[in-house]
C-alpha cells in the first residue's frame, strides 16, 4: 500500500513506551510468579508488543477493546493502569475487578477495555455489540476485537466478521499471528492465511508484520479511519511470534528451537528501540530513563498489589446481580 | 400460520381481549417508546420479514427503525454477542433465539459471558439484556425444536429466567426483564401464543421472582408455569368435583423462583406436585422438591411429587408427543394419590 | 469449466425419474396436509428437484448424505423407499424411525441417508465426522452434506468447512441456494456469494444453475470424483429458488412476486421434461408412462402410512438407550 | 506443568502406583490397542502437539499413527460433530472437549444430535462416542474454566454422565464408556489428575450406571463424586473422631445413578448429605434429594443436605476460590449438624 501514514516522533515514542512497559511488565510477571511470590494463569505477551502499541496510539480512552486471557499487552497499551492491574492479578480488592475476574477478565471501562475473555473466539462477537452502540449513537468510537490465530478456526469468528460486514460495522478485528495456538502450529489447523479470510466475508483484510511498528501503526490508522467514517470493519492478521510456552510453566518442547531463536533473535522492541536511537527520535539517556520510570511505577504496583487485602468471602454473594443476593 | 408452526390449532381465536402474542409485543413497543436504548434483534424480527417467524416483533421495526429492530444473519453467537456489547455501553438489547434448542449453538455466549461479566468485571460491567426464546410441545415438531431447557439457565449464577403463562403476565415480566440490570432469559411457549385473554394495562410490571396464586386451596399445592398452567386449571376444577381443594400457583420466575410463596403454600396443605413440560430428572421440579423437603422436613403429609416430560427426546409422532409431557388427568391423579396416601 | 461430463441417455432419464418423483410427492404431500388428513411441519422443496437429482445418480448406496427439515428431496433423490417416508411423516411404526423422528429427522442407512436435522448448519460437523471414516478405512466412500444460504451463516459453516480442507476429507458441502432462509433474503445477510467462502479454507467453490441437470450433474461429478480420489472436499453453491413459503401455511408475503412468478415459469421439471422429448432421449408416453407408476406408488405409500399402528406409549423408553428403559 | 494448569501443586508425586491422568491414558491406548475402530480427536490431542494441554493422551497417535489420534483445529463443533459422524459408521471415538465450560460452543453437537440421533432414527442409528472434558477449581481459574456443568447433561436423555475420582476408576470408567453403544459425557477433574493411588488392571471395569460405598457408616451418607471425594475421605475420619459413623459414597456415574445404591444406604443411616463442586441450586444434588425424600418419605431422620458451589460464577482471588467450593469442615460440619438435628 502507498501513502500510508508514519507515526511522527512524539507518536513513535509513545508506541515504544507502551512496547517497554509492556516487555517489563511481562519479565516482572514471570519473575513474581517464578519467585512464589503470585500464583495465577499467567499468558506472556512476551514477542507481541508491536501489535497493541501502534494500534493504542491511533486509539482514544473512548474506543473500547475486547481482549483474550493473553491480554496484558492489549490492556497495558489501552492504559489500563499498573497498580489496578497487578492488584487484579493478585486477586486483590483493589484490582480492577476487586480480583474476582483475574488475568483471563481484566476490565477498566474507564479506557475502554470492556471484555477480557478466557473462551477462544469469544470477543468478536461482543465487540460487534459495543461497535452497534457507536453506530446507532452516531459517536465516533471503534472497538479493536484481538484474538489469536487460533480463534480464526471457531464458529464464532465466522459470524461475527460476517455480521460486522453486513452491518458496516465500526469494529477493527486483529487477529494476532503468534504462529501457536496452545500447542498447535496454525498452519496445522488452516490452509490458508487468516487476512484472506476477509474476503468471504466482503471486507478488507490485510496482513502486516506486527513486529515493524511503522507497518502495524499505517495499517491500524487506516483501518480505524475506515471504521470512524461508517464504512465498516477491517479484518488484520498481524504477524509475530510467542516467545514462550502458550502459559507460563509450558515447556514448549513443540516449538522449533531455531524458529524461536530466530524470533528471540529480532526483538522487536530492542529492535524498535536502537532504531529509535539511530534515527535520532530519542537519545540513549531518554530511553534509559523511561524504561527506568517504567520498572519504579512496576515497583510500586507490585507491592501495591501484595500490600493490598485479599476480598471479604462475602463478596461471592456480590455483583452476581445488582443486587446482592441473601 | 408461520415459519415454525404450520398447524396453529384451528380454534385459535384473534379476540378482543389480548393473546400472549400481543402482550410482548406492546410490552417491548412500550418499552421502545419510552427508552432509545431498548434495541431489539433476531433471525426475521423486522418488519420486512414479517416480524418474527410468528409477527412477535410485527410492526416495531417500520415504528421505530430497523437500525433499532434488525433481523439478522442465522448466526446465534453474533446475535447474543451483539445484545451483550451494546448493553455494556448502556443499552438494553431484547435479542430473539428463535427455539429454545437453539439457544445450544450461544450457550457460551449466554453463560460465560453474559450471565458472568458483572461478577467477573467486579461489578464494573453489567449484562441488561432480555433473551427471548420459544419452546414447547404441541405441533409435532419433534427431537430439536420442543426442549424447555429452563433448568440449565437456572443452574447458571447471573442469569433470570421467566416464563409467562398469559397476555398480562407476558407483558409484565417483558416489562420487568428489559427494566431488570442483568440478563434475563424470557421463555415464550409456543402453542399458548393465540389464547386470548385479559389484557394487560399500560406500564404494567410483574415482578421478576414473584409467583402467581392462580387458585387458592387447602388440600394439595400445584407448583406449575408456562403451558402447564393450562393443563393445572381444569385440574384444580376437576379436583374440587373430587371433593379435593387444590392450590395452584404460577411460579412465572424460574429463577430465582419464589420460594416464599410456594413454601408457604405447601406448609398449610402439607403437599405439593411441580408440573413441568421439561424432562423429569435433574429438571427445575427436583430443585423445588429438594427446597420443600429441606424447609418443610416433618411437616409434610405426603412426598413431593415431580410430574415433567418422559426422559427422552420429544417425539415426532402424536400420540407419543401427547404422552411426553404431563396432561390435565396426570395432575389429577397424582394430586388424587397424594391425598390418600 | 471444459470438459465437462454429460449425463448419458439413461442418467438423463433418471434424473428426471428422481425429479418427477420429488415433484409428485411434494404435490402430494401439500394436498394430503391441506385436506387434513396429516399434520407435519412441512417444509416443501419444491423447485429444487434438479440439486440432490444430478447429485444422486453420481452416488451409490454406499455414499453418505446429511440433509436438513426441508429435505424430502434429497432423501428421495437417494432412493429413501416411499412408504418408509410417508409412514415417518404420519408418526407411524412402519416409518423409517417408527415414526418417532418425524420428517425432520428421516434417516435410512440402507441408503446411506444418515441424518436428517432441524438445526441450521448442523449437516456439516456430521457429514466431516461420515468422511472421516471412509478415509479411515479406505472405501472410497463419500458424504453429501446438503443445507442453506442461510446456513452458510452460522459457525458450524465455518468449522466444517475448515477441518474438511484441513483433513482433505470426501465430503462434498452442497448449499442449496434458494434465495432465502426463512423470511430473509439471503442478500440482506451477507455481502458474498457461498462459493466464494471457499476459498477461505483453500477448497474449490464452484456456483452452478442448480436448476440445470447438466450443470449440476457435471459439477457433482467432479466434486464426487475429487473427493473419491482423495483431493478433498468441495463448496458447491447450487443456486435455485423456493417456490413457496419457508414452511406449509408460511403465506410468504415477502417474497417479491414477479420473482416468484419467474420461477415458477422457469419451473426446472416441465422444462428438463420438454427438453428430454426435445432431444429425443424420451418419448411424451414413456414419461407420462413414468409419472403415472410415480403417482400410483405415491397412492399405495399414502394409504399404506394412513393404515398403519401408531407408535405405542411404551416407545418413549425405547431407543433413548441402546437398553429398554425402566 | 501444563497449558491449562501453571500451578500444579509442588506436592505431586509420580508414583510407583497410578494417577488418574495415566489411568485414561492406559484405558485408551488398551482400548486402541484391542479395537481399530477406536479414534481420538481433540485439541493439542496427538504427540507432536504433546498428546494434549495436560499430556493426558501422550503416546497415543506415536503408537496408533496420527490418523487414529488427531490433533484438530480450535473448533469445538466440528470435533463433536467428527466424532457423531465417525460413530454412526462404526467408528468409537473419544473427543476430548478441553475443558467443560467449552462444552457450551459444542453443545448443540451434543444435546441436539448426540444425544438424540438413536431416539429420532428410531433406533436405526446410534452415537458411540466417549466425551471427555476435564474442569474444576483449584488452579486460580477464574469463572470461565471451572464450573462442572454435569447437572445440564444428566437433565438430557439420551447420554450418560460419568466422573471417575480415582485412577482404577478412571480406567474401568473410561473402558465402560468405550464400550458403551451411547454417547458417555466423561468428567476429568484437573487437580485431582497427577495424586497417585493403587494402579487398575489391565481389562478392568466399572460398570456405568454403578456406585461404590468407599466408606461403610450407620450415621450418616455422604454421597459425593470428582474431587470432593478427597475433601470427604478426611472428613469421615474427622467424624469418626467425633463419634460419627459416615457412608461414604462415590457416585461416579452422574446418570444414571445408582438410586439403589444410594437409597439403600440412606434408608439404613437415616441421613444424607450430598456434596459437588457444581453450584447448589438446580444442581445434581437436588435431584438425588429429591429422590430421596420421594423413596424413603417419612423414614429420614433429618432433611437431606446439599452442599456445593457457592452460587456465583467462580472466582479467581484464592480465598474466594477456596471458599467457593464445599470443603472438609463443611462437610464435617453439616454432618454433625443432622446428626444433632
Ligand atoms: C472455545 C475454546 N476452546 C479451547 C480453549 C482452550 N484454549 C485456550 S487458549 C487456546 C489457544 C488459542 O490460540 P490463539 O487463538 O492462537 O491465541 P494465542 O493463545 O496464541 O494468543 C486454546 C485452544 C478455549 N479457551 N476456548
Ligand atoms: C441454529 C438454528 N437457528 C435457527 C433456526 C430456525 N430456522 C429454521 S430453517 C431456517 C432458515 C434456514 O435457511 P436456509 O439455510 O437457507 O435453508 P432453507 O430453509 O432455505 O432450505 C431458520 C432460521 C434453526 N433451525 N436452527
Ligand atoms: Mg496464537
Ligand atoms: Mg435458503
Amino acid at each position: 500500500m502507498s501513502n500510508r501514514a508514519t507515526p511522527d516522533a512524539a507518536t513513535q515514542l509513545e508506541i515504544y513506551r507502551r512496547m517497554a512497559l509492556i516487555k517489563a511488565n511481562d519479565e516482572r510477571s514471570r519473575k513474581v510468579i517464578m519467585n512464589g511470590r503470585l500464583v495465577m494463569p499467567y499468558y506472556s505477551p512476551r514477542g507481541q508488543e508491536v501489535i497493541p502499541s501502534a494500534i493504542s496510539v491511533n486509539l482514544t480512552d473512548e474506543d473500547y477493546i475486547c481482549t483474550i486471557y493473553r491480554g496484558s499487552h492489549d490492556q497495558l497499551a489501552k492504559g489500563l493502569p499498573l497498580k489496578d492491574l497487578w492488584a487484579e492479578v493478585a486477586g486483590r480488592t483493589t484490582g480492577t475487578c476487586k480480583g474476582k475476574g483475574g488475568p483471563m477478565h481484566v476490565t477498566y471501562p474507564a479506557k475502554g477495555i470492556m471484555v477480557t475473555t478466557g473462551i477462544v473466539g469469544s470477543t468478536m462477537p461482543i465487540a460487534n455489540g459495543l461497535a452497534w452502540g457507536s453506530q446507532l449513537r452516531g459517536d465516533g468510537r471503534v472497538t479493536v476485537a484481538s484474538f489469536g490465530d487460533g480463534a480464526a478456526n471457531i464458529g464464532a469468528f465466522h459470524e461475527s466478521l460476517n455480521l460486522a460486514a453486513v452491518w458496516k460495522l465500526p469494529v477493527i478485528f486483529v487477529c494476532q499471528n503468534n504462529e501457536w495456538g496452545e500447542h498447535t502450529a496454525y498452519d496445522k489447523t488452516s490452509n490458508v492465511k487468516v487476512a484472506d479470510r476477509a474476503a468471504a466475508y466482503g471486507m478488507p483484510g490485510v496482513r502486516v508484520d506486527g513486529n515493524d511498528p511503522f507497518e502495524m501503526y499505517a495499517v491500524a490508522q487506516e483501518a480505524i479511519a475506515r471504521a470512524r467514517a461508517g464504512e465498516g470493519p477491517t479484518l488484520i492478521e498481524a504477524m509475530t511470534y510467542r516467545f514462550f510456552g502458550h502459559v507460563f510453566g509450558d515447556a514448549d518442547a513443540y516449538m522449533d528451537k531455531a524458529r524461536k531463536a530466530d524470533a528471540m533473535a529480532n526483538d522487536p522492541v530492542p529492535r524498535f528501540r536502537a532504531q529509535l536511537i539511530e534515527t535520532g527520535i530519542a537519545t540513549e539517556e531518554q530511553l534509559a530513563e523511561m524504561e527506568a520510570a517504567i520498572e519504579k511505577e512496576i515497583d510500586e504496583a507490585v507491592e501495591f498489589a501484595l500490600a493490598s487485602d485479599f476480598p471479604v468471602v462475602e463478596e461471592l454473594k456480590r455483583d452476581v446481580f445488582a443486587e446482592e443476593m441473601a | 400460520m408461520n415459519a415454525e408452526t404450520p398447524m396453529a390449532p384451528a380454534n385459535i381465536v384473534k379476540a378482543a381481549k389480548a393473546n400472549i402474542l400481543q402482550g410482548i409485543n406492546a410490552a417491548i413497543a412500550d418499552a421502545m417508546e419510552e427508552d432509545e436504548n431498548v434495541i431489539a434483534l433476531g433471525e426475521d424480527l423486522a418488519d420486512p420479514e414479517e416480524g418474527g417467524v410468528c409477527g412477535v416483533t410485527k410492526g416495531l421495526s417500520s415504528r421505530f427503525g430497523e437500525h433499532r429492530v434488525r433481523s439478522t444473519p442465522i448466526s446465534e453467537q453474533a446475535i447474543i454477542g451483539a445484545a451483550i456489547g451494546a448493553s455494556l455501553v448502556g443499552f438494553k438489547p431484547i435479542a430473539e433465539i428463535m427455539l429454545m434448542n437453539f439457544t445450544t449453538v450461544a450457550m457460551d455466549m449466554i453463560v460465560n459471558h453474559a450471565a458472568k461479566l458483572r461478577f467477573m468485571s467486579g461489578g464494573q460491567t453489567h449484562v441488561p439484556i432480555v433473551i427471548r426464546t420459544m419452546t414447547g410441545t404441541g405441533f409435532a415438531s419433534g427431537g430439536q425444536h420442543c426442549d424447555y431447557l429452563e433448568a440449565w439457565f437456572a443452574h447458571t449464577a447471573g442469569i433470570k429466567v421467566v416464563a409467562p403463562s398469559s397476555p398480562k403476565d407476558a407483558y409484565g415480566l417483558m416489562r420487568s426483564a428489559i427494566d431488570d440490570p442483568d440478563p434475563v432469559l424470557f421463555i415464550e411457549n409456543l402453542p399458548t401464543y393465540w389464547s386470548p385473554a385479559e389484557a394487560p394495562e399500560k406500564g404494567h410490571r410483574v415482578p421478576i421472582g414473584k409467583a402467581n396464586v392462580l387458585s387458592e386451596g387447602s388440600d394439595v399445592t400445584i407448583i406449575a408455569y408456562a403451558r402447564m398452567i393450562q393443563e393445572a386449571m381444569p385440574a384444580v376444577a376437576k379436583l374440587k368435583e373430587a371433593g379435593i381443594s387444590a392450590e395452584l400457583i404460577d411460579l412465572r420466575t424460574i429463577a430465582p423462583w419464589d420460594r416464599e410463596t410456594v413454601v408457604k403454600s405447601v406448609a398449610r396443605t402439607g403437599r405439593a406436585i411441580i408440573v413441568h413440560e421439561a424432562v423429569t430428572p435433574f429438571g427445575a421440579g427436583a430443585e423445588i422438591a429438594a427446597v420443600l423437603n429441606e424447609e418443610l422436613f416433618g411437616r409434610l403429609k405426603a412426598p413431593v411429587r415431580r410430574l415433567g416430560g418422559a426422559f427422552c427426546p420429544v417425539p415426532f409422532s402424536k400420540p407419543l408427543e401427547t404422552a411426553f409431557a404431563p396432561q390435565t388427568a396426570d395432575i389429577v391423579a397424582a394430586a388424587e394419590a397424594l391425598v390418600k396416601s
